[in-house]
């Protein structure tokens, strides 16, 4: 009774497709468990340690070799600490509000693509289906906080609710800037056409969508401001500004609960950088070179290894970029103050949205005259290269 | 194309399972002696006084209904938009443009309104940031018609 | 056991029946404004599903429109119109009657 | 028995479940979250019938804007959020007997009418198609729409607008 023979016999139970099963269980289990939430962890020890070099400190190195293991320490004490339900607060919302929230944000790993064929779900809806996943941290950081009966958090909770929901609409136009220029909503569909220009190729790529045309550059530093106020990273974190809100929507978390908010949060810049990487740039797509059409004839016996090495290679690229976006994220929480509450309403409805739309507008011009093609392509046409 | 969506929907069930698994692993593993000081509210210290739902500005409502008309904006734009590319390579190209940039500046209207009078305004009677740009006379006047001192 | 569920149209529309069902009861028990609106949303969602039901069962024949699908879009962005305008409605009632209990918000003077 | 089938059963007890609060649960808070999952439940169905840019639609504008919008107006209003008012249960009578009549009417009106099933739901992605729609036969109904949605923006803007010289202001100067 070898593996094979029980796995193959799987399939008749209930005639359910169990193979099938398994595969889209265990594929969000390794994305969620083993990619999303270590690597929250992980930014939380990066964040601090990238804090302490800004400010010519050392930052965490007692646990582990230079540190490493300080998010485990972390994450054991919140699990330890004691997590006290005020009196008069909503018991059933007040536990089902973090599911919420971190449906939201951890669920749209789905959409991440790591590969070519390395995805969670390559939904045909790709990247409007993680829009619409954001709108569920907003309605469960609004009911967490209503719960806890607590003034502050009410008002935090409101505020990050208010901040959250109207970022979403310079978040919209951006990413409707890029399906204006990728042509499709499937997040492959969009990586692939971001592959680099080959002369005279059929459906060639034309680079990165951040170079395709000016405005979308625009667009690319709208799209990053308009992610950083979704995850109330500063400037944005008015609703959790220590100072004046005591901490905003999560006063009266404590214990794991303020430790799932918290890893919300890393989860939420993780994804943004993750999905900014995949609609601007260019997923695992690298200049000049075509993974697919590498062959590095690695033959081992008759199985050919070559589409593993490009798997490993375009997930190491998606990572590295991934990774500069992270820490351009921690950066910026280093360097910029916080933005009052009209100064952030007036940027998102007075700066961000005329400016977002002007340039889809720009956008939809250059696919008209141009029929789609990028800064690159056409300056290539002009070189006679392509 | 179920198939995806099963997929996306094990992703969701496993994000919504695990914050209720970890807080019930974490009840079991963490001391608990509620007593009444800890049940309090946090109040800096205080005793709380009053409820937590004081009436309170009510500009949260005007952003909710700014958003929700947007928000219905930019969803039906995506069909048209995605759209684009390809009638611009099949030649009615300025039909979709036309159609789509048409809804889009129609709904820009109504920004621009609420950004004349004012309701975008994070902070009511935002008269002092708006004198700059009127002369005294008009700043006057305007102040006169709204029964200001 | 469940063979076939999934393909059922009649489960589909008693489904849409009985949201219906349950948003004239919303309407019906509830007290204050936002009770009723919510039971309006119940009605609305029966409504498109209905729609969309009807369009993947019967798509038509002589076109290959999702006319269906098309229509439900447009009562969900309604619903959304008619959300904005309701919540406005509810904040002026409040704000003059300090309740937006409907039975009390009776008087049309000013 | 497909997965499919599991999740459509998933789907319309939660629906039904979630209705059934809605409609008797006596705090609003808990109603309004219960809407939340009916409209996860319609979201989910409409992923079953393969009609994929709807469920993004649905979870978007209903579960991202009205709720929220719904949850402002609930937080405004304080005196309802905590009133766990046991009202007279006489008032559920006759709106539970007309809610039955209408689904016993509509369940026989559909058993009646003998209506078909298929072999599978073959999902074919509709964005493109919704797409073509929405630029072919119903461009006119797309512009339309655009002018009912700022005729609604500005009424509801002009509605809320605290000042400006309504009964309102003159309630708060007393």
């Amino acid at each position: 009774m070898s593996l094979a023979e029980f796995l193959s016999g799987l399939n008749s139970v209930f005639g359910i497709a169990l193979p099938m099963v398994l595969f889209s269980v265990l594929s969000a289990v390794i994305v969620i468990l083993l990619f999303a939430m270590p690597l929250g962890g992980m930014c939380t020890y990066f964040e601090r340690k990238v804090a302490a070099d800004f400010q010519e400190r050392i930052g965490p190195n007692r646990v582990g070799p230079i540190g490493l293991f300080q998010f485990f320490a972390d994450g054991i004490k919140m699990i330890l600490k004691e997590d006290t339900i005020t009196k008069n607060a909503d018991r059933f919302i007040f536990n089902f509000a973090p599911s919420l929230v971190l449906a939201g944000s951890l669920g749209a790993f789905a959409l991440v693509p790591f590969g070519k064929y390395v995805i969670g779900a390559d939904l045909d809806i790709g990247i409007f289906y993680a829009m619409a996943l954001g709108s569920l941290v907003s309605l469960g950081i609004l009911l967490g906080a209503w719960s806890s009966d607590n003034k502050w958090s009410l008002l935090g909770g409101m505020r990050a609710a208010a901040q959250i929901v109207s970022y979403e609409i310079p978040l919209g136009i951006a990413v409707l800037s890029v399906i204006t220029v990728s042509g499709t909503l499937s997040m492959q569909g969009i990586v692939s056409t971001q592959a680099w220009p080959v002369a005279n190729a059929v459906d060639g790529g034309h680079f990165w969508n951040v170079f395709h045309n000016p405005f979308l550059m625009i667009n690319f530093l709208i799209y990053f401001i308009a992610a950083l106020a979704e995850c109330n990273r500063t400037p944005f974190d008015l609703p959790e500004a220590e100072s004046e809100l005591v901490s905003g929507f999560n006063t009266e978390f404590s214990g794991m609960r303020f430790g799932l908010y918290a890893l919300g949060e890393f989860a939420d810049v993780i994804l943004f950088a993750c999905i900014a990487t995949a609609i601007f740039l260019g997923g695992w797509h690298l200049p000049f070179i075509n993974f697919d059409t590498l062959d590095l004839g690695l033959r081992v016996g008759d199985t050919d290894l070559t589409p593993l090495f490009q798997t490993i290679l375009m997930a190491s690229v998606f990572l590295a970029k991934v990774a500069v976006l992270v820490f351009v994220v921690m950066w910026i929480r280093w360097t910029l103050p916080r933005l009052r509450v009209d100064q952030l309403m007036d940027l998102c409805w007075k700066y961000m949205i005329p400016i977002g739309f002007v340039n889809l507008l720009g956008c939809a011009v250059w696919v008209w005259v141009f029929k789609g093609k990028s800064m690159i392509q056409v300056a290539g046409q002009l070189l006679g290269v392509y | 194309m179920l198939q995806q969506f099963g997929n996306a929907l094990a992703f969701v069930i496993l994000a919504a399972i695990l914050p209720i698994a970890i807080l019930t692993i974490a009840k079991f593993l963490r001391p608990s002696y509620p007593h009444a000081g800890k049940l309090m509210t946090y109040e800096c210290g205080e005793v709380p006084k009053g409820s937590a739902y004081v009436m309170f500005n009510n500009r949260f409502y005007l952003v909710a209904i700014c958003f929700l008309v947007f928000d219905v904006e930019v969803a039906l734009l995506f069909p048209v938009m995605m759209l684009f590319r390809d009638s611009v390579n099949s030649g009615e190209g300025l039909v979709v443009f036309l159609l789509a940039f048409g809804f889009l500046f129609v709904l820009l209207a109504g920004l621009v309104y609420e950004w004349v009078k004012g309701d975008i305004d994070w902070v009511r009677d935002f008269m002092d940031r708006r004198k700059a740009l009127l002369s005294e006379g008009q700043y006057k006047a305007r102040l006169a018609q709204k029964g200001h001192s | 056991m469940l063979a076939g569920l999934s393909t059922n149209l009649g489960l589909y529309l008693g489904l849409s029946a009985v949201f219906f069902a349950f948003g004239v009861l919303t309407v019906l028990t509830r007290k204050n404004a936002v009770g009723l609106f919510m039971g309006v949303e119940l009605m609305l969602n029966g409504a498109a599903l209905n729609f969309v039901a009807f369009q993947t069962f019967r798509p038509g024949t002589h076109d290959s429109w999702l006319h269906g699908h098309v229509f439900s879009l447009f009562i969900i962005i309604l619903a959304a119109i008619e959300a904005a305008v309701a919540l406005a409605i509810v904040l002026r009632v409040f704000a003059a009657r300090r309740t937006i209990d409907p039975d009390r918000a009776t008087e049309l003077r000013g | 028995m497909q997965l499919v089938d599991f999740f459509t059963l998933l789907f319309m007890l939660m629906g039904v479940v979630s209705a059934v609060l809605v409609a008797f649960h006596p705090n609003v808070l808990y109603a309004a979250v219960a809407l939340v999952f009916s409209l996860l439940s319609v979201a989910g169905l409409y992923g079953v019938l393969g009609a994929d840019f709807l469920a993004a639609v649905q979870l978007i504008i209903y579960v991202g804007g009205i709720i929220v919008v719904i949850l402002f107006a609930i937080m405004m209003s304080e005196n309802i959020y905590r009133a766990r008012f046991r009202d007279a249960a006489g008032k559920f009578v006759i709106p539970t007997a007309v809610a039955a009549l209408l689904i016993a009417g509509f369940l026989k009106l559909f058993h009646d009418a003998k209506l078909e099933t298929r072999a599978g739901l073959n999902a074919i992605p509709t964005t493109e198609q919704m797409g073509r729609a929405l630029v072919g036969p119903y461009a006119l109904v797309f512009q339309y729409v655009a002018i009912v949605l700022l005729a609604g923006l500005i009424g509801a803007v002009v509605v809320a607008r605290p000042h400006h010289g309504n009964p309102e202001s003159e309630a708060e100067k007393k």
